[in-house]
C-alpha cells in the first residue's frame, strides 16, 4: 500500500504538471497568471505535506501563511502588469510580446 | 689609425662621398675613386710587406660580445689576397675613368669602393662572423651593382639572379659558420686553426655548408649561372671587376681556409674536391667553346678556370695549392684583362657580337696585343704565367695519383685554347667588316689598365720564382703547409711537352673547324657544336635546361602558389576564421533571441528539466 | 480512497478545469476552488490558521482580483486564439505524466520519505516558531509595503486628478 | 539572522513609506530624501568597513562577515548613484511618477539588504520576492510599451525560479529540518549523509541561477535591461539582478565547499553554466545595434565569470567572484548610466544613429572608456585584476581549459566594447549626435566617482587585495 506522503507528492506532481502546461500552452496572458496561480497551489501543498511528514507542522504553517502573502502581492503585481499592458498596447496576448529582440 | 683599417675605412667613407657629388660634375667622381683605390694599393702593399718581412698587423675590437670580436688579421694569406684585391680594384678604376657603358657614374664608383671596402674586410677578416658581415654586405651590393649597371629590365632580373643565386648560398654560409663556430667554441678562424676539426658528424655538415658559400661566390659549376647571363646584362668593368676577379679571389680564398687552415679533410672529400674542379673545368669550358658572344665566352671561361683552382686545393697536398693559389691570382689577372678587351672593343665598336666583328688587328692594335697575351695565359702557353700556375696545379693533381683530373684538365686546356683561337681569329684577325672600318683605338686610360695587366701577366710568367717566392710561398707558410719541391722555374718536363701537345690539338682542331665552317672563323667551333650528340645536349643548355635557378625559378610559382594557399589558409584560421565564427555564433544568437516568449520559456524549463535530472541522477537522492 | 485522497483528487481536477475551460470567468472560478480543496487538505493536516488564510486571502482576495482583471480585458478575451486543441490534448499528457510519475516518480518519493527526519520536533509551539520566524514578518511588512508602491506606480494618482 | 545590521534594512524601509507622506505636496522631496538616506548610510556602512580599528583587528567585533559587509556598501553606492542620477534625468515632462519611482528604489535597497543578512533560506526567498516586485515595477516607470514587455518576461521568465527555491525549502525541511545556512553546515559537519541536503540545495541554487539570468536561463535578461527606464537599468544591471541571483549562488558555492564530493557535479555544473553565459554573452554582444542591449548581453557575460569562479569553489576562486562582483556593479553602472545620459543627450542609444559623440559629450565618451577597459581586463584597471585572480584560481584548481577559454573571451569582449565605442563615440558625427548635448555636470557626477573609483581599486590592487583577504576571505572561506 502507498503511503499517504507518496501520494500527496503524487497528486503535487499532477497539479505542478497542470499548471506548467497551462504556461506553456496558452497564449493568453490571463492563463499564464492562472497556471502560475496552480504551480503555487502545489508548492504550497508540498510544504504543508513535508510538515506533516516531519512533524514541523507549526513551522511549515508559518512558511505557508508567509507564502501566501507573497503570491497574492506578486499576483496582484502581475495581474496590474497585465491590465496596464493593455491598456498600453490593447493586447493581451503574450505572442505580441516579442518587440525587444536580437 | 691602424694601417689595416684603410682599406676597409677609406673606400667606405669616399662612396658615402660620392653619393654626395653633384651629377653635374665630371672626372671629380672618377679621380677620387682612382685615389683612393692606389691609396688602397699602397697600404694593402706595406701591410703585406709587414706580413712578409715582420709582424701581421692585427686590429681587435669588442663587438657584439660573447665570442663575436671584430677582429681583423692580416696574416701572410690574407694580405696577398688584399693586394689582389686591392690591385684589381685600381686598376678597374682606372679602366673606368672614360667607360660610358657603366650605367650612372656616381651609383658605380658608390658600388665599386663599397665592394673594395667590403672585399678587403672580407679578406682581412679573421673573426667569422666579422667576415660574414663583409661577405653579406658584399651581396647586397653584388645586387645594386648588376641592377644599375643598365637601364633595362634584364639588368634587374640578373641582378635578382645573382642575388637569389648568392643569397641562398649565403645563407648555408651563415649556418655553417655557425654549426662550425659552435663545434670550435671559438669563432676566430686562427682559434679554430690551433685545433683543426675533423669531418665528422656536424662539422661535415658545418664544412660542406661553408664549402658551398665559397664555391658559390668562387662561380663553380652548378652556382655559376648568373655569372654568363650578367655577361650579357651588365658592364665589362662589372665582370672584370666583381665575378672576373674579386669573387674569384674571395670564393678561392675562403675554400682555401676551410679546406686547409681550419679542417683536416679525408680522401673522400679530396675525392669530392678535384671532381667537381674536373666537371667545372669541362662543362664551362664545353659551354664556352660554343659562345658567340665576347663576354659571355669569357664568362664562361670564368666559371672554367674556377675549376683548376678548385681541383688545385682539392689535391691538398702543397704543390696543388700552391698551383690553385696562383692560379687564383693569375686567373685574376689575366681574366681581367680580357674582359676589359672585350669592353674595349664594345666601346670602340658597339657590339659584342663575334659574327660582327673582325680583323680589329689593324685599328685597335694595342687592345689586340693585350688579348693575345692574356689569351696565350689563359691557355696555358709557355712562359706566360697562366703555363706555371697549371703546371703546378697538373703536378699535384699526379701527385694524388688519379690521373684521371689530369686528362680531364689537359682536356680543359685544349678546349680552352681552342675557344680562344676561335675568338682571337673571328674578332682581331680575318676580313674586317665594312661597318668596322672607322674604328679607332680605345683611349689611353683605357688601354694602361690592359696594359698593366698583361705586363703583370708576362711578368709573372717570365719571373715567374718571384711571385712564388713572395707570394704563394709565404701563403703557404701562413697556412702552414710544408713543402719540399720547388714550386716555381721552368723545366722541359712532360708537362712542358704535354703542353704543346696540348698546343698542337688545339691548333688542329681550329683550323680543321676552320675549314668545316667554310672560313668563318666565329663558326669555327660549329664541328662540335652541332655534332650528333652535342648538339641536343647544347641546345637544351641553351634553353637552360640544366641552370638549376632557372629550373628552380619555372617550378617556383606552383610552389609559391601551394605555399601561398597554405599561408592563405593560417591566414584564414588566424584572422577570418575566428571573426567569422564569432559573427555566426553572434548572427545565431540574434536570430534565437526573438522576443516570443513561448521560446524563451520552453529553453527556460528545458534547461530546468536537464539541471534537476542531471543533479538527481549524480549529486542527489542515491 | 480516504477523504484526504479524494481532496486532493479534487484539487487536481478543479486545476485541470481551470486550465482547460473556455471562459476565463469559469477559469477564475476553477481556481478558486482549488484554493478552496488545499485549504480543505489544511484543515485535514491540522494545520488551521494556514487553512483559514489560505481559505480568506487565496479563494478571497486573488479570485476577487482575477475577476476584476477578467472583467477590465472582458472585450479583448475572444482577441487571443488560443489553440484548443492544445487544451483539449491537456488530459492526455496529465494521464502521461500520472502514469509517469507512477512508475519513476513514486519510488523516488518513497525514498524521499526515508530520508526524511521525523520525530522530536514535533513538541516546538507554534508560538516559539513564530519567534523563530520573527523575521518573516519583517519580509511581510516589506512585500506589502512593496505591493503599494507598486500599484501606486503602475496606476498612479495623478493621472486620476487629470 | 542577526539583528545587529537591520537598521541598514529598516531605515530605506522607514524613508519608503515616508515618501509619499512627505512629498505629496513637494515632489522634489521625493529624491532629497531618497538620496539623503542612501548618503547616510553609505557614509555609516564606509565608516564600519574602512574604520583603520576595525581593520586591524580582522573585524572581530562587528557581528556580520564581510562580505555582507562589503555588498552593503555596494547596494547603497550604486543606488545612491542612481538616484542621483534620477533626479536630474527625471525631466519635468517625464512621465515618471517621482514619488513611488523613490519609494521603489528604498524598498529595494532595503530587500537587498535583507537579501544580504538573511541568515536562512526561506528569508532570502522572501526579500528576493520583494526585490522582484519591485524591479517589475521600476523597469516601467516610464509607461513605455517595451518597458511592460520587458516587465512581463521578467515575471514571467524567472517565475519558475521562485518555485524551484520554494520546492528547494520544501525538500530541506524534509531531509534536513531547517534551512538556516548556519544549521545546515551544522547538519553537515555532523556526518549523516547529505545526497538529498545537495539536492535540495542544487534546486534552490537552480532558482538562483535564474534569477541572475545564466545561460539558458538568460533570456528575459535582455529584454528587461532593455526595455527598462534608462537609469534603473544601471540600477537592475549593476546591482538589483546581481543581489537576487548571483549573491545567493556564491553564498550557495561557499557551502558547498562543506558537502565535499557529493557536491561536485553541481559544482561542475556551475562551472559549465558560467563558461556557457560567458561565451553566449559575448558572442551575442558582438552584433547587437542598441547599446543598452549590447550592455544586457554583456552584463551575462560578466556574471558568467563570477559564476564560473563561483564553481571552482577554491578560496581564491570565490574571492575572484566576489571582487569581480563589485567591479561589475562599478563599470556596468558607469556604461548603464552613461547609456542613460546618451538618451538624454542625443535622444537615442542606438548605435546605428550614434557616432562622433566624442566631441559633444566628451565626459560621457572618456568615462565609458574606463569603464569599457575594465570590462575587458586592461590592466591596471580594476577589472583586470578581478579576472586574473579568476583565471588564476582556474588554472590552480585544475580547470585549466575554462582558464584558457575565459582568457579567449575577455578578448572578445574587448571586441564588441571596441566595436561599440567605434561606432559611438569615434568616427563621423551623425545627425543626431551633432544636435547631442553633454549632459549637467551633476549627471555626470556619479559616473565620474565610479571610474575613480574603478581605477582606484585598480592602481591601489595590492592593498585591496590584502583588505579583501582579511575582511571575507577570513570570514567566511577560510
Amino acid at each position: 500500500m502507498i503511503n499517504s506522503f507518496t501520494l500527496d507528492w503524487f497528486f503535487i506532481t499532477l497539479i505542478f504538471s497542470a499548471g506548467l502546461y497551462c504556461m506553456l500552452v496558452s497564449r493568453n496572458l490571463l492563463r499564464q497568471f492562472i497556471g502560475l496561480e496552480i504551480m503555487s497551489k502545489s508548492c504550497l501543498l508540498a510544504v504543508i505535506s513535508v510538515g506533516s511528514v516531519t512533524g514541523n507542522l507549526a513551522l511549515a504553517q508559518a512558511l505557508i501563511i508567509t507564502m501566501i502573502v507573497i503570491e497574492v502581492v506578486v499576483v496582484a503585481v502581475g495581474l496590474s502588469l497585465l491590465v496596464k499592458n493593455y491598456r498600453l498596447t490593447n493586447s493581451i496576448d503574450i505572442w505580441s510580446l516579442n518587440n525587444l529582440r536580437g | 689609425m691602424n694601417p689595416i683599417l684603410i682599406p676597409i675605412i677609406l673606400p667606405l667613407a669616399s662612396a658615402l662621398l660620392i653619393l654626395l657629388i653633384s651629377e653635374k660634375t665630371r672626372y671629380i667622381k672618377e679621380l677620387l675613386t682612382i685615389a683612393v683605390t692606389g691609396i688602397c694599393l699602397l697600404s694593402a702593399i706595406s701591410i703585406i710587406a709587414s706580413a712578409l718581412f715582420g709582424v701581421s698587423m692585427e686590429f681587435a675590437s669588442a663587438w657584439a660580445g660573447s665570442g663575436i670580436a671584430f677582429t681583423l688579421k692580416a696574416d701572410k694569406l690574407s694580405s696577398f689576397l688584399l693586394l689582389g684585391l686591392s690591385l684589381f680594384s685600381f686598376v678597374i678604376a682606372i679602366y673606368s675613368f672614360s667607360y660610358k657603358q657603366k650605367g650612372n657614374a656616381g651609383w658605380f664608383y658608390f658600388n665599386l669602393l663599397i665592394t673594395a671596402s667590403f672585399s678587403a674586410g672580407a679578406a682581412l677578416a679573421d673573426n667569422m662572423v666579422t667576415m660574414l658581415f663583409f661577405w653579406e654586405g658584399l651581396l647586397i651590393f653584388l645586387y645594386s651593382f648588376i641592377a644599375l649597371s643598365q637601364s633595362g629590365q634584364n639588368s634587374k632580373k640578373t641582378a635578382m639572379k645573382a642575388f637569389l643565386i648568392n643569397g641562398v648560398t649565403d645563407l648555408c654560409l651563415l649556418t655553417g659558420i655557425c654549426i662550425t663556430g659552435y663545434i670550435a667554441g671559438t669563432m676566430s678562424m686562427a682559434g679554430i686553426s690551433l685545433n683543426k676539426l675533423t669531418l665528422d658528424g656536424w662539422a661535415a655538415l658545418g664544412y660542406v655548408l661553408m664549402l658551398i658559400g665559397a664555391l658559390s661566390k668562387a662561380g663553380a659549376i652548378p652556382f655559376h649561372t648568373w655569372i654568363p647571363d650578367a655577361a650579357l646584362d651588365s658592364s665589362a668593368p662589372f665582370m672584370a671587376y666583381v665575378p672576373a676577379a674579386v669573387d674569384k679571389l674571395l670564393g678561392i680564398y675562403f675554400l682555401t681556409r676551410i679546406s686547409v687552415y681550419l679542417f683536416t679533410l679525408n680522401g673522400f672529400a679530396q675525392l669530392g674536391l678535384m671532381t667537381l674542379g674536373a666537371l667545372t673545368i669541362l662543362i664551362a669550358v664545353m659551354m664556352a667553346f660554343v659562345q658567340s658572344d665576347y663576354k659571355r665566352l669569357l664568362s664562361y671561361h670564368a666559371v672554367s678556370q674556377t675549376g683548376y683552382m678548385i681541383l688545385g686545393i682539392g689535391t691538398l697536398n702543397p704543390i696543388g695549392i700552391a698551383g690553385g693559389l696562383f692560379h687564383m691570382i693569375n686567373h685574376a689577372t689575366y681574366k681581367s684583362c680580357l674582359f676589359m678587351t672585350a669592353g674595349s672593343v664594345e666601346r670602340q665598336t658597339g657590339s659584342n657580337d663575334l659574327s660582327k666583328l673582325g680583323g680589329l688587328f689593324g685599328v685597335m692594335p694595342v687592345t689586340a696585343v693585350c688579348f693575345i697575351i692574356s689569351a696565350a695565359a689563359i691557355s696555358g702557353i709557355a712562359p706566360l704565367n697562366g703555363f706555371f700556375s697549371k703546371e703546378l696545379i697538373y703536378a699535384g693533381t699526379l701527385n694524388t695519383g688519379y690521373t684521371i683530373f689530369f686528362i680531364a684538365a689537359e682536356l680543359g686546356s685544349v678546349l680552352t685554347l681552342a675557344s680562344f683561337l676561335k675568338l682571337g681569329h673571328s674578332v682581331f684577325f680575318g676580313k674586317r667588316p665594312e661597318a668596322l672600318n672607322s674604328t679607332r683605338e680605345a683611349p689611353f686610360s683605357t688601354l694602361l689598365p690592359m696594359l698593366i695587366l698583361a705586363g703583370i701577366c708576362v711578368a709573372f710568367g717570365f719571373g715567374a720564382r718571384l711571385p712564388a717566392q713572395f707570394l704563394i710561398d709565404p701563403s703557404l707558410q701562413g697556412l702552414g703547409l710544408v713543402h719540399t719541391e720547388a714550386i716555381a722555374g721552368f723545366h722541359f718536363n712532360g708537362l712542358f711537352w704535354t703542353s704543346i701537345v696540348v698546343i698542337l690539338i688545339a691548333l688542329i682542331n681550329h683550323i680543321f673547324g676552320l675549314a668545316a665552317a667554310s672560313g668563318v672563323a666565329s663558326k669555327s667551333s660549329d664541328h662540335i657544336h652541332y655534332a650528333p650528340g652535342f648538339k641536343e645536349i647544347y641546345a637544351m643548355a641553351e634553353r637552360r635546361m640544366f641552370d638549376p635557378y632557372e629550373q628552380t625559378m619555372k617550378h617556383l610559382p606552383s610552389l609559391a602558389n601551394i605555399l601561398y594557399k597554405v599561408d592563405r589558409f593560417f591566414d584564414y584560421l588566424t584572422d577570418d576564421l575566428p571573426s567569422f565564427v564569432a559573427n555566426s555564433f553572434s548572427r545565431t544568437s540574434q536570430r534565437f533571441h526573438t522576443g516570443s516568449y513561448p521560446l524563451y520559456m520552453a529553453l527556460t524549463i528545458a534547461g530546468i528539466a536537464v539541471y534537476i535530472i542531471f543533479t538527481a541522477n549524480y549529486g542527489g537522492i542515491k | 480512497m480516504t477523504y484526504h485522497t479524494l481532496l486532493f483528487i479534487l484539487v487536481a481536477t478543479a486545476a485541470m478545469t481551470a486550465v482547460m475551460a473556455r471562459n476565463l470567468l469559469l477559469s477564475a472560478i476553477m481556481l478558486a476552488l482549488v484554493s478552496v480543496g488545499a485549504s480543505l487538505i489544511l484543515f485535514d493536516f491540522q494545520a488551521p490558521w494556514a487553512a483559514v488564510f489560505e481559505l480568506s486571502v487565496c479563494a478571497g482576495l486573488i479570485t476577487v482580483l482575477f475577476v476584476s482583471a477578467v472583467s477590465l480585458i472582458r472585450n479583448e478575451e475572444g482577441k487571443v486564439k488560443d489553440l484548443r486543441a492544445r487544451f483539449y490534448a491537456m488530459p492526455l499528457v496529465i494521464a502521461i505524466v500520472a502514469v509517469a510519475t507512477w512508475f519513476y516518480g513514486i519510488p523516488f518519493f518513497d525514498s524521499l520519505k526515508n530520508c526524511a527526519l521525523s520525530g522530536g520536533r514535533n513538541n516546538s509551539l507554534g508560538s516559539i516558531l513564530w519567534d523563530i520566524r520573527r523575521f518573516d514578518l519583517l519580509g511581510q511588512v516589506s512585500i506589502l509595503a512593496a505591493g503599494v508602491f507598486v500599484i501606486n506606480s503602475i496606476f498612479p494618482r495623478r493621472k486620476k486628478q487629470k | 539572522m542577526t539583528t545587529s545590521l537591520l537598521a541598514y534594512l529598516l531605515i530605506p524601509l522607514f524613508t519608503a513609506i515616508l515618501i509619499p507622506f512627505a512629498a505629496r505636496k513637494r515632489q522634489k522631496l521625493a529624491d532629497i530624501l531618497a538620496t539623503v538616506t542612501l548618503l547616510a548610510g553609505l557614509i555609516n556602512i564606509g565608516a564600519i568597513l574602512f574604520n583603520p580599528a576595525n581593520i586591524a583587528n580582522s573585524f572581530a567585533g562587528v557581528p556580520e562577515d564581510g562580505f555582507a559587509l562589503l555588498m552593503i556598501f555596494v547596494i547603497y553606492l550604486v543606488a545612491l548613484c542612481v538616484t542621483f542620477f534620477s533626479a536630474y534625468f527625471i525631466g519635468e515632462d517625464s512621465k515618471v511618477n517621482r514619488v513611488p519611482y523613490y519609494s521603489l528604489i528604498m524598498t529595494s535597497v532595503a530587500a537587498m539588504c535583507g537579501i544580504v543578512i538573511a541568515g536562512d533560506f526561506f528569508t532570502l526567498y522572501i526579500f528576493v520576492e520583494v526585490l522582484a516586485v519591485t524591479s517589475f515595477a521600476m523597469i516601467t516607470s516610464d509607461d513605455s510599451a517595451k518597458g511592460l514587455e520587458g516587465a512581463i518576461k521578467y515575471f514571467l521568465l524567472t517565475f519558475p525560479a521562485s518555485l524551484l527555491i520554494l520546492f528547494g525549502i520544501a525538500f530541506l525541511m524534509l531531509t534536513a529540518g531547517t534551512f538556516s545556512f548556519e544549521n545546515i553546515k551544522i547538519i553537515i559537519a555532523s556526518g549523516m549523509p547529505v545526497g538529498p541536503v545537495v539536492f535540495a540545495v542544487s534546486l534552490i541554487l537552480l532558482g538562483f541561477l535564474i534569477k541572475s539570468g545564466v545561460v539558458p536561463f538568460h533570456t528575459w535578461t535582455p529584454d528587461a535591461y532593455e526595455g527598462a527606464y534608462a537609469p534603473v537599468s544601471a540600477y537592475l544591471a549593476g546591482i538589483v539582478t546581481k543581489i537576487s541571483g548571483v549573491y545567493a549562488v556564491i553564498k550557495i558555492s561557499i557551502m558547498f565547499r562543506l558537502f565535499e564530493i557529493r557536491a561536485y557535479h553541481t559544482a561542475d555544473i556551475l562551472m559549465f553554466l558560467g563558461m556557457l553565459s560567458i561565451a553566449v554573452g559575448a558572442l551575442a554582444a558582438l552584433r547587437q545595434k542598441e547599446f543598452k542591449r549590447m550592455l544586457a548581453f554583456s552584463s551575462i557575460s560578466q556574471i558568467g565569470y563570477i559564476i564560473l569562479a563561483a564553481g571552482m569553489g577554491t578560496p581564491l576562486a570565490i574571492l575572484g567572484a566576489i571582487f569581480h562582483l563589485v567591479n561589475h556593479a562599478t563599470f556596468k553602472t558607469v556604461l548603464f548610466l552613461n547609456s542613460a545620459s546618451l538618451e538624454k543627450g542625443a535622444g537615442t542609444s542606438d548605435m546605428r544613429k550614434l557616432g562622433g559623440m566624442e566631441h559633444s559629450m566628451p565626459w560621457t565618451s572618456w568615462t565609458s572608456i574606463v569603464a569599457l577597459l575594465s570590462t575587458a581586463g586592461v590592466p591596471p584597471l580594476s577589472g583586470f585584476w578581478s579576472k586574473l585572480i579568476i583565471i588564476i584560481a582556474l588554472w590552480d584548481g585544475g580547470a585549466k581549459t575554462y582558464a584558457v577559454l575565459a582568457l579567449l573571451f575577455s578578448v572578445v569582449t574587448l571586441a564588441y566594447f571596441l566595436i561599440m565605442q567605434k561606432n559611438i563615440f569615434f568616427g563621423k558625427p551623425t545627425e543626431a549626435s551633432r544636435n547631442a548635448r553633454e549632459v549637467r555636470p551633476a549627471m555626470l557626477a556619479p559616473v565620474v566617482v565610479m571610474c575613480l573609483l574603478i581605477v582606484a581599486l585598480g592602481v591601489f590592487f595590492p592593498y585591496i587585495y590584502a583588505y579583501l583577504v582579511e575582511t571575507i576571505a577570513a570570514r567566511i572561506i577560510l
